[in-house]
């Protein structure tokens, strides 16, 4: 992978130039997640098609779409890409933000072990899981639907909030009896440790997990640049969707360091391989339906319900889908 | 005339009555001391005079003029001696003669001859704790004494010193007063030492202290602590202070 | 030269301990602790790395600028409050309230209103080492020896002359001693900060990234080199500026003669 | 009662100054500041739910195991160290290196090896709090007066002896002080390792999980819980038994006539 | 019959000889005193008779037998008065008994008996901090006697107190030791305090230390410090010790 991002550059210097009849450059700054969800603006990044829409882009990585959100709140970042339920909880305190278009479907597996006798989410009852953070989207969709479709509730299942990373380690090392997790920890677990997953919630019940929040300011003041960062994703996400292995040469170092990785049988796989897997397992998709709509709505009520909002939110007012409406 | 004078002189600390309507009057040239019961006011009656504490009643004069405040011209000399342990000796010295922008090498000449005075030529470059007790007496000594005060106020300057070094202290004392014309008032506990320094030896009462008894002793010096006059004073003295024998 | 190993051997104690510590936490179960060797083999590729000298240089800059103004800020409010006892009062309350707060809980705050990026780490930087500096100065202020204040008087000391001559060089150990501890509070803070704020690059962020991947001799890597680097500047560098400013401390009391 | 009143007043001002603080902030940010009534209609409904009491409990326990520990702990290696020099040495070198490693470094580690919950957690509370206690009561015993121990034994004490009748008693204002710096460090501690362990309640879990949800009036209700309760135990509880504890050096050095 | 002997006794700290060859006999019910120089040894050659410290040559013996620890028979009492802050003062004076068993209402008779004797009865449950500095020194010196030593072993016993407070004192350790055949050895850099207290006064040299003089002085007492023969003794020591006037 680091060779390719090496020659890149003059591939997309040919881009842009291309671009330039598309006048000036706007500068714009992002947030992103090391996760596979936000593969399309990392892409987007890293295979110069930012740049060849005329965009000038800082990106900003964080640890979790809490921090990335409280910079577009305090006016650091225009845009980002992460879960809608950050932006929910924000709007209900007033912020200014905007969801203007889509980027990820909801991609989360249940792991156990390999051995392990249970095969249903039922059978979890009175296990321990490892999951993310409270409050995380992850966590919403673990009690609101998962838990939910299984006839349990909070409290059936004790819980362990901790990085993908580790709760992999520690389904491995056999202190819980599942994780929750997602890509491309997902592929990597599964190939480097003995578990099998016995449960995709985007299976199930999709829904559009991860979405382009954009701040209020920059949307009502550039919304030439919000266009050109949609249009650039949008590409990205063709890539992803047609060519995941053109897609993963770009991304993989940003995810594997070593070139290849170990399985749990001793033999050794290239890296790109597995995050070229990680890229096919997801639903990438700049568009936001109705029943997506619906489906956030939903999560909405959710939030609600696991106090983590007040009053139910007006999805509505929080969408801005004029780029969208325009392709 | 009078360089320094309590004139009918009261301190309370809030309702702690100190001093009683004290008089006292110290000529020029004139080495007095203050003996007393612990308590009894001493050391306030002499920062009164330093200008480090103000009457509640009466006057506080030195050549017939209120003290306001402290002054170069009346140096006190504290029985912790309060020498600053980050400077060296010749520092602490160089102190006041700084503040008061004395040229360099005005002020170094005046430095070692102060030193020579109090027998410490070649330890100018030593610091404090580096020095023994009588030594560190002596520097706070020549700290006041290179300002050339006309007055000097010794608080118990000899207090933490053991018995012995005290003696040969109080000869030193002695040999740098004798001649300078300067006045002393010396404050100690050991009625020896006050009869063996001062011309003049007041005597105060316990707490609100109030002067008692003035002794007026004028043998030459080196005094002999054995003599008969000597020992008839110290009896004297010891019987007003309640301690009989 | 004896003398200096004489000096040198509990530190030694100390180290082999800790490596002995690791050592057999690897024969017990190698999958969380790594072997020394093989710390010490990824510790020279580590420093070989331009990453890992990021990550350092990341973690000075937010301490050089922090820790300054945590001991500037510290020193003048613990002058003022030792030099007025109403204030000092008021002080001491503030900074007990205050410092029940552990640093880390502003970071939520000051990640919203800072962002991300170096301001809301060295911010936290501040406010750790704020504390006991003020506290140190204060108590210094408060302790000055009332004849080193009388002498300066008579000696002819004007009010800022006092300051200047007197309260300065006499709260100097104080000053230190203070340091020393904010130090140590700065140090700890920003490795915190680091890990769990949204920096993306320095020493916290490095042994959390390690943490978060798995990666136990990465943390132990890590974990080394913020002991080492914050042993090298507390007690060799703190240390040498303290018996450079305070030389008249470390002069053994003898007779001088 | 005048006396009360002028004892209070720091505290009173040093509250206010931080609401007045708060509410400056509402003003000019109102969605990253919650205004003070806000904040007391937040607190006023979260003592109210059993969820709050819940998170107080789980933090107490947490403190109440670990903290006990490490002082326990800190004054059992303080009191050798205090009586064998060289371990002294040794001691304080191995304190030196690991107390500037942040306790919560070890985090990763503690969670791979006790698992979740609890433990790593009062593990944390253990290790930072246990080296002021070390400290303090060495430096506590180091410091014992030698004629208090010679006149022991010339009254005839045996070693046994000396030991409970002249160093436990000698170095208990030590072992208090070092109580009451290792509750400060338990707590931030605590607080900090329940912020980011994998602790699913606890004031550290809570303020953090209200920064998660933008719930910014939540976070602030929990720093103030956080500093209350510090402020509470260690200004009220601790100095209380110091005060019974220490009777004798809080009696005014009077003439006793 | 000799209680307290030094025969022959050296003594080095690594290679500073502070003792050298020190001969020192003491009958029972004697009150002997050491004045010397400061650093010269004396508080050594104390401590070994105490137990505290060894010869590095010579014999240290007690009742013709040689001294290998503390003993509660021969009580030392220190300069620093060495009270626990953390006991009363009766709980100070218990110390010892309570080491020893000593049944509890004996105990507290001996204990109130003591105090009385040093003039502290009433003084019960006072802290040492509640007490002025003359006091806690006649504590310790109550600590001591409760134990009902045959050796009183003091040094320096009255450094810390003012010159006043002192003389008061010296006249109550007279009081305490007269007709109970205790023996005393009291080390002070007071001449005068020697002459006014011991039958027999050890002058020594500075380091190494050596006994270069005995004083033998049977006045009765109270002594009167102006008596001629007092005055000659001490004009003596003082010419042995160099402090010539
Ligand atoms: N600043 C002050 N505030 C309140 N009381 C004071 C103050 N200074 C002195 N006193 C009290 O005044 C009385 C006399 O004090 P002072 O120091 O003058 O006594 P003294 O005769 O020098 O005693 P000593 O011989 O023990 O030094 C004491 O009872 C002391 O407590
Ligand atoms: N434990 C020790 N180790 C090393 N040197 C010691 C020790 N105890 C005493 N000395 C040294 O022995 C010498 C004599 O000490 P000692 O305390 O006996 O003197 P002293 O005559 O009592 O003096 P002072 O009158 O000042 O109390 C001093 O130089 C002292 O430094
Ligand atoms: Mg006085
Ligand atoms: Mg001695």
């Amino acid at each position: 992978g680091q060779n390719d991002k090496t020659s890149e550059p003059a591939a997309s210097s040919s881009a842009s130039a291309g671009g330039a009849s598309e006048q000036v450059t706007h500068k714009l700054r992002l947030g992103y997640l090391n996760v596979m969800d936000d593969a399309q603006t990392i892409l987007a990044d890293r295979a110069g098609i930012y740049k060849s829409h005329g965009l000038d882009v800082e990106m900003h990585m964080f640890s979790s779409g809490t921090d990335l959100i409280k910079a577009i709140v305090g006016g650091q970042l225009d845009a980002g890409v992460l879960g809608f339920t950050n932006a929910l909880s924000w709007l209900d305190k007033g912020a200014d933000l905007k969801i203007v278009g889509g980027a990820q479907m909801g991609y989360h597996s249940m792991l156990v072990g390999e051995n392990s006798d249970v095969t249903a989410i039922e059978q979890l009852k009175g296990k321990s899981v490892a999951s993310q953070q409270q409050g995380s989207t992850a966590d919403i969709v673990l009690n609101g639907v998962v838990w939910k479709q299984a006839g349990m509730e909070r409290g059936d299942v004790v819980m362990q909030h901790v990085s993908p990373a580790v709760a992999i380690q520690s389904l491995a090392a056999g202190k819980v009896d599942g994780a929750f997790v997602f890509e491309p920890y997902a592929s990597i677990a599964k190939q480097s440790y003995p578990v099998k997953e016995i449960y995709e919630v985007g299976q199930s019940w999709p829904f559009p997990c991860m979405v382009v929040i954009a701040s209020g300011d920059i949307v009502k003041n550039n919304k030439e640049a919000v266009n050109r960062m949609l249009d650039a994703q949008k590409e990205a996400i063709d890539m992803l969707s047609n060519d995941a292995a053109k897609a993963a040469s770009f991304i993989t170092s940003d995810f594997i360091t070593e070139d290849t990785l170990k399985k749990a049988d001793g033999t050794t796989v290239p890296a790109e391989s597995v995050i070229q897997a990680s890229i096919e397992s997801q639903v990438f998709n700049w568009k936001i339906t109705d029943e997506d709509i619906a489906r956030m709505d939903e999560v909405g009520q959710m939030m609600v319900d696991q106090e983590i909002l007040k009053a139910k939110p007006d999805v509505k007012t929080a969408l801005d889908l004029s780029w969208q409406e325009q392709q | 005339m009078h360089t320094l004078e309590l004139r009918n002189v009261s301190k309370r600390f809030d309702s702690l009555q100190v001093l009683d309507r004290i008089d006292l009057k110290i000529p020029q040239g004139e080495f007095a001391a203050i003996v007393g019961p612990s308590g009894c006011g001493k050391s306030t009656a002499l920062r009164m005079l330093a200008g480090l504490e103000t009457a509640t009643e009466g006057d506080v004069l030195a050549n017939g003029a209120k003290i306001t405040g402290p002054s170069p011209e009346r140096m006190m000399i504290f029985q912790e001696h309060g020498l600053y342990p980050w400077l060296t000796v010749e520092k602490n010295v160089a102190f006041g003669l700084e503040l008061a922008k004395v040229p360099k090498p005005e002020a170094m000449e005046r430095i070692n001859a102060v030193l020579e005075k109090v027998n410490l030529k070649g330890f100018n470059h030593y610091f404090p704790s580096q020095l023994s007790g009588g030594m560190r007496q002596r520097v706070a000594i020549a700290r006041a004494l290179v300002m050339d005060p006309d007055i000097l106020l010794l608080d118990e300057p000899y207090g933490a010193l053991d018995a012995m070094t005290r003696l040969t202290m109080q000869n030193e004392l002695i040999r740098i007063w004798q001649g300078t014309g300067k006045t002393m008032l010396l404050i100690t506990h050991d009625i020896d030492e006050a009869l063996y320094l001062a011309d003049k030896v007041y005597v105060m009462s316990p707490r609100p202290g109030q002067i008692i008894h003035t002794t007026h002793y004028e043998a030459p010096r080196p005094r002999d602590r054995s003599s008969e006059e000597f020992v008839a004073y110290r009896r004297e003295i010891m019987k007003l202070l309640g301690l009989d024998e | 030269m004896i003398r200096k190993i004489q000096k040198l051997w509990p530190f030694a104690a100390a180290v082999a301990t800790l490596l002995l510590l690791l050592q057999v936490g690897n024969w017990v179960n190698p999958l969380i602790f790594p072997s020394v060797p093989s710390v010490f083999v990824r510790l020279y590729e580590g420093v070989a790395e331009p990453k890992f000298w990021k990550a350092v240089g990341a973690s000075m800059y937010r301490l050089l600028i922090g820790y300054p103004i945590a001991c500037f800020l510290g020193g003048v409010f613990g002058l003022l409050a030792g030099l007025y006892r109403g204030f000092a009062s008021y002080l001491r309350r503030l900074i007990a309230i205050l410092q029940s707060i552990p640093p880390i809980t502003w970071l939520p705050f000051l990640m919203i209103i800072y962002g991300f990026g170096d301001v809301p780490i060295i911010a936290i930087v501040i406010i750790a080492s704020f504390f006991p500096m003020a506290i140190a100065v204060m108590d210094g202020t408060e302790g000055v020896v009332r004849t080193h204040l009388e002498v300066a008087r008579v000696l002819g000391a004007k009010k800022s002359q006092i300051v200047r001559r007197v309260y300065l060089p006499e709260t100097l150990p104080a000053f230190m001693t203070g340091g020393q501890l904010a130090f140590g509070n700065a140090w700890r803070s920003l490795i915190a900060g680091e890990m769990f704020g949204s920096a993306m690059v320095g020493l916290g962020f490095s042994i959390r990234f390690a943490g978060e991947i798995a990666d136990m001799s990465g943390v132990i890597l890590y974990i080394i080199v913020i002991g080492v680097i914050a042993t090298l500047l507390d007690q060799i560098l703190m240390e040498q500026v303290k018996r450079r400013l305070l030389r008249w401390r470390y002069i053994a009391g003898g007779e001088g003669k």
